[in-house]
């Protein structure tokens, strides 16, 4: 229900729709509930409206840390999380 | 699919699943709660508890909002289109929730309601646009990642008078139904349901941001860790939890910082705050009635509200009184725990919300994890 | 004033502009000029001028089979083709699915009041084409109308028949543990096609339906293996619920290994899209196959060589299991099962 | 735990109140529960239990005869019969007019969304009596479901094949001038048991439509008469229409006349009502037979000393025309034409 | 069938056509003009022709009123169901008659049109009743006999206040169609149609009486035989006819004494001019403008009149060139005369009006008698 | 068009309507256009309404009419027609 994904921004379109790809899939989306849409970015889209952006400088520290774990053991792992609290 | 597959690659998993392995303590169990139905589905069709340790329980939580509908709420929208003659469009994952009296959306569909799967909020608009002679009513549901485009098409069709538009609305809200579970007696009191810690919701969290969770953390003691639908994305959480709980912290954390912030999407929760308002209570099922913990329309858009457009009054009505899914929902019960579960409730005959969609626990389990019930004899 | 009584009917159909009207279906001289300059005309065969309300044919020696298919696919057309070209290859299958050389079809029509003549001679072309491509010639047929508002546009029901060479047996009750599972090709693309063409779905993609014949084949096949225990095409309910029938009337479990099965990425990404698993798409140009063990190399080696079977791969491997269940090494690492699709993963595929 | 699943699905269909739904058609568990629970048990046959996407069949010596129907009749169950029972004779008749003995039958079926379990129940149950008391097995068949208001309830197409003894050669093209023209019994009753039902019309009477499966009284004629010229059943567009197809399809004219012509008094009022002629209304368990006249006595016997033609009558016999007319000396003395039916008399009637 | 079979009988009408042989004068030829459709279709279905002496020879009349019925009107009733999205009901035999644009009503449903055939006028008011959202047209088409029904439910429409229904009024009168042919310069001036008498309207005559004839015989010195629709009926009614002309009489006979009186049905009639008036003139296909030879709603009744309703103003259209029909329908010609009869046209692709209706002159000698155009070799 | 049958009368219903019975065949009809219908008359029957009735002994005297068309050679015939004029 919540399903959502990560496309890419191919073209941005005035009425503030976007057309993204997604491995050759097109379609226009709606990203009315986002700011400031170029053409290359990321967003993540739900029931048709893009909900928020890809960060991907972020989501290039999760997949090293995803992997960084096999050398560093110890915790606090070395690309920590960001820590919220 | 960038973004995509790099967060569902096994072999990755393995190295987070070693770790885990390597770090719990023995002898100590860790229980947690994914909160969302996307995080219960992925754990199922990867197969992601296959790679826990023994001692590693995932608990499902009530997050699905499908399953969370409660069958007054799905009367309404069977009323408007059997009774109103009204179009009712509706996200697809709703059409086989049962209802009352033996019915459910695809039924009453079958019966001549005119009931349309939509994809989008947006399509409902046009429908109406395309039908000005019939009332179309967009059956909303869903948390908060599905709430913004309602508010979005509600705004339109105010702005553009289109009279013939309504919307059923019955978006519920995440942090309400967590501090619900906490509040709860078998959480609370008996310890019955020993939760160490949440995976917080992915999409959800977009647009919320990660900071509502801070108060559980503090409140409650709990770990959370808001982590991304992807099964890698849920493997890192849970080492995350497990150190946490380790290490005595309770902390909020943020494993799907390549999309969710502290404060989420803020055009999108001014544009909500600016169509919804709160509900002093509103039912879930297996829940009850969970004070604020629902929206409802602005009276500055009134006309488009169909429980005013239609006198649709809520009345609470019983599940079927052997289905467990408000315990299963509560992380009481499991689907196995149920008599009916792969008997009389399957996905084609669901007795209960928790076997309609495919992030309910019970589809869940019965669609991926059945073999594990019986033992298989490979060849 | 002889000359005056020119034809039985003279004035051509207007295939430009016309429509389907009552009349094209009350069985008067308006249907039989429909039938013979539409579909006389297009499947042109000697059984069909005879203009019997049957056909008499003569076949060669085995066991017959027999099998039928109703099409009701909305659109009508979609990349890659249209209900005349698949109403062909659905029943063709299904006849090669026995291990039995197709060789003849029959047709039936429901046409909706109203239907444009032209798309229905784009359709009965289609399916000429696929026919006389195929080399299964269209023998016998019938025509209805309903009013307006109880059908759309175009049903065709089609039944095939054709005869299993001697030595050949092939049924679904036939999987053992230890056999081998193979598909001939990537899976989905017909549902996802389909589903492209949908309003309220409406993506782009170059994805094309894989609609196609497959008794070529399948005659390479039994070729190379005359021994094929299975042969089974996954249309409705995809993948998963062929297998899981298969499962059932052999009374065995089935293991495949998910990285083994061939999916374009279109079609995983329209999936994703769509919330929806390319195991449950369906299918019109692919077939599984089920064979022992020992003959799966030659049989795999056999398919790629076809050109239908290209990309043929196999994905997984009979088991015991009384259960029947169909089960899956993940490609992230887990197992998990892969059930029968339940309720409607997609409204009128094929 | 194993107890715990117990079947593939376990809460049977509910043919009370129960309602075809989208599910119903979607290939998954509903379909297959649907044709296990309800076809497989009603046609109960080796072939459909195996499962397969189609039947393997046996057959005697002899060339095959191959035909089909698509049945659309509203409403779906009218004096006499319903739509089940129609697509079982209908098919297996035109299999008996190629002079072939019919033994099997593929059925496809399409649905409409919310048509009540019930309905299809008595449905399908009285295709089985049909198929069973007519000695034709239904051997293997396919279900769709179209969304309500893109159909009409249920729509049923069945495919026939039977094969033809040595020495039996019948076609439309036989008819040659000094043949005799017979009929199988009183004609009309099945159009107008159906336009008895209609809404607009409604009218009581105690009219049954004929639906009858009439490959024994041809068995019976055959055996009699081996050298039968033209076996025809005057189904749509009725006999009028069956015998302009005969002429054209043979070059020939016919002459008729109309006081041999039987017609049950109910049927003639109920035209006169609705200012039709009954030779254009449809039949569903009539045949036309055309023989030498040499024959013509022994054939007439032969039928008159089967159930089904024990009215059987000569009306008619085969003359050089070039224009194909069929013409007929009125009961009044004078002579006329009979036409093909033009646009459509009635709507849907077989 | 009591009062149908005894009129069918071919020995009695062999020894009726014995004396027409018999009494027929040598040298003299009669032409008889058949009003009306109804024995224009027993002539041709029964093989009446067959019987007469070669002198005898029929001219079919104008008296089908789906044959007369002018394109425009059609157009109207077309129009009503595309553009005014009504639905409109309509007797059967109307459904093929060609209008503008190469349309039809059968044609125009097949485009969407929602056009239904009805048994009787009290259908087209039921279907009111039973869809109150639409608006229904009840296409009113026919001569005297068909015009009451049609009174009757206009007024019920009226006392039920059934404001969604209307009548599309075209029925015409049988009168001034006689006169209008006795008028026409080929009749009266050039000979070109000799007419040595009438045979006049069975079931119009139960209604209006024979009494309106009489000025016919009078004042154009016609014999009338108003005779019934079976054939013994019209066989008879030529045989009095071939009498009156020996005779030199012009007198109305009525052979239809069991159903026919010189003063017609009351009740019918008083109903009739109730609800409907004289319209001054109107176009008739064939025949052109004929004066006061068509109803029209009264006022009292113009919310249910859809000329007004949907304000339908009538728009002639020319038939097409080659089309005869209006020669046919004025007696001048035969649809052999027709260059594209049987050809170009036929009743599966009607060119004009004639070939549509199995009372049209074209269709009855299409489907009954067009063996006569070819010669015939019986083995 | 004019396609009107006699038919006979068996049961009188009230709201002005009637059933007639033609060879068996029964249908409600409506009898608004003629006066006093009694079960046992024939009525001619047009798209549903009783217009008319039949006068059995006119009937009676027609058929004669055209049998005595043998004998009587003469005109005017023994049985004249009702002369209207
Ligand atoms: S198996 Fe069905 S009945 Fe049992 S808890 Fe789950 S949804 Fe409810
Ligand atoms: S044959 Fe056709 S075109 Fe010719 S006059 Fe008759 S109706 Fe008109
Ligand atoms: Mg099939
Ligand atoms: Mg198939
Ligand atoms: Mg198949
Ligand atoms: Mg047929
Ligand atoms: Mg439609
Ligand atoms: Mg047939
Ligand atoms: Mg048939
Ligand atoms: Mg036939
Ligand atoms: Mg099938
Ligand atoms: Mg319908």
């Amino acid at each position: 229900m919540c399903l959502a994904i990560p496309v890419r921004v191919v073209e941005v379109r005035p009425g503030q729709q976007a057309v993204i790809d997604l491995a050759g899939v097109r379609k226009e989306i709606s990203t009315a509930l986002v700011e400031d849409v170029s053409v290359g970015e990321y967003v993540i889209v739900h029931v048709g409206y893009a909900i928020g952006k890809v960060d991907p400088d972020e989501a290039q520290r999760t997949l090293e840390m995803f992997n960084e774990m096999e050398q560093a053991q110890a915790s606090p792992p070395p690309a920590a999380p960001e820590q919220l609290t | 699919m960038k973004y995509i597959d790099e967060f569902r690659d096994g072999e990755v998993a393995q190295k987070i699943a070693a770790r885990i392995h390597a770090e719990v303590q023995p002898g100590r169990r860790y229980s947690f709660m994914e909160f969302c139905g996307g995080h219960t589905h992925a754990i199922s069709r990867y197969g992601v508890s296959e790679l826990l340790p023994e001692s590693v329980r995932m608990i499902h939580g009530p997050g699905c909002p499908v399953c969370v509908l409660p069958i007054g709420r799905i009367d309404h929208a069977i009323k408007a289109a059997l009774e109103h003659n009204a179009i009712v469009c509706t996200y697809g994952d709703t059409m086989r929730v049962p209802a009352s009296d033996g019915l459910s959306l695809i039924k009453a569909k079958a019966r001549g309601g005119d009931i349309r799967m939509v994809y989008s909020a947006a399509d409902a608009l046009r429908i109406a646009l395309e039908n000005p002679l019939r009332e179309v009513v967009f059956f909303a549901i869903g948390f908060e990642t599905t709430t913004p485009p309602t508010a979005l098409v509600l705004r339109e069709a105010a702005a553009r008078k289109i009279d013939n538009f309504s919307v059923l609305c019955c978006h519920v809200l995440t942090p309400s139904a967590i501090t619900h579970i906490l509040e709860s007696p078998e959480v609370r009191d008996y310890g019955t349901v020993p939760i160490d810690g949440f995976i917080g919701p992915a999409h959800v969290s977009i647009v919320i941001g990660s900071g509502p969770y801070e108060h559980f953390a503090e409140e409650y003691r709990k770990p959370v860790v808001v982590a991304g639908f992807e099964p890698l994305d849920v493997i890192q959480a849970i080492l995350m939890l497990v150190r946490q709980v380790n290490e005595g912290r309770s902390e909020v954390e943020n494993e799907f910082v390549r999309a969710v912030t502290t404060e989420g999407n803020l055009v999108a929760q001014t544009l909500v705050s600016d169509v919804f308002e709160l509900r002093t209570t509103f039912e879930w099922r297996g829940l009850g009635e969970v004070p604020y913990s629902a929206l409802r329309i602005r009276s500055a858009f009134a006309s488009y509200d169909a429980e005013k457009k239609f006198g649709l009054a809520y009345k609470p009505v019983a599940d079927n009184k052997a289905c467990e899914c408000g315990a299963i929902l509560r992380g009481v019960k499991r689907p196995t725990d149920c008599k009916l579960f792969g008997t009389v409730c399957t996905p084609e005959n669901p007795m209960g919300s928790c076997m309609v969609s495919s992030e309910g626990a019970c589809a869940a389990h019965y669609s991926y994890g059945r073999f594990k019930d019986i033992p298989v004899v490979t060849a | 004033m002889s000359g005056m009584v020119k034809k039985n009917y003279t004035r051509p159909i207007d295939f430009k502009n016309g429509r389907i009207d009552m009349g094209h279906g009350a069985g008067g001289r308006s249907s039989a000029q429909l039938i013979e300059e539409l579909f006389v005309a297009a499947f042109d065969n000697e059984w069909l001028r005879q203009g019997n309300d049957g056909a008499s044919l003569s076949l060669p020696a085995g066991r017959l089979v027999m099998a039928t298919d109703a099409h009701v696919v909305s659109p009508l057309f979609f990349p890659g083709g249209d209900i005349g070209c698949l109403s062909v290859h659905g029943t063709i299958n299904d006849v090669a699915m026995m291990g039995a050389t197709p060789l003849y079809l029959s047709a039936s029509f429901i046409l909706e009041e109203g239907f444009p003549l032209a798309e229905l001679k784009r359709i009965i072309e289609s399916m000429a084409a696929a026919s006389r491509e195929a080399g299964v010639p269209i023998v016998t047929g019938d025509t209805k109308v309903v009013e307006r508002g109880k059908g759309d546009g175009v049903f065709i029901s089609t039944t095939g028949i054709g005869v299993v060479a001697p030595g050949i047996d092939i049924d679904g009750a036939y999987a053992r543990p230890g056999d081998a599972i193979l598909v001939s090709g990537h899976i989905g693309s017909h549902g996802v096609a389909i589903m492209s063409q949908r309003e309220s779905l409406a993506f782009e993609t170059e994805i094309l339906s894989d609609t196609a014949a497959l008794h070529g084949l399948v005659a390479a096949m039994l070729a190379a293996v005359p021994a094929v225990h299975v042969l089974r095409d996954p249309t409705r309910g995809g993948v998963a619920t062929t297998l899981n029938e298969i499962a059932k009337q052999s009374g065995v479990g089935m293991l495949l290994d998910e990285a083994a099965i061939p999916v374009l990425p279109q079609v995983e990404a329209a999936c994703e899209f769509l919330g929806l698993d390319p195991l449950y798409v369906a299918n019109e140009g692919k077939l599984l196959a089920i064979c022992a063990e020992q003959d799966a190399e030659q049989l795999l080696a056999a398919m790629r060589a076809h050109p239908l079977g290209a990309d043929a791969a196999r994905i997984g491997t009979v088991i015991e299991d009384a259960h029947g269940f169909v089960q899956m090494k993940t490609r992230f690492g887990g197992r998990r099962v892969v059930d029968w699709l339940s309720g409607e993963q997609l409204p009128r595929i094929c």
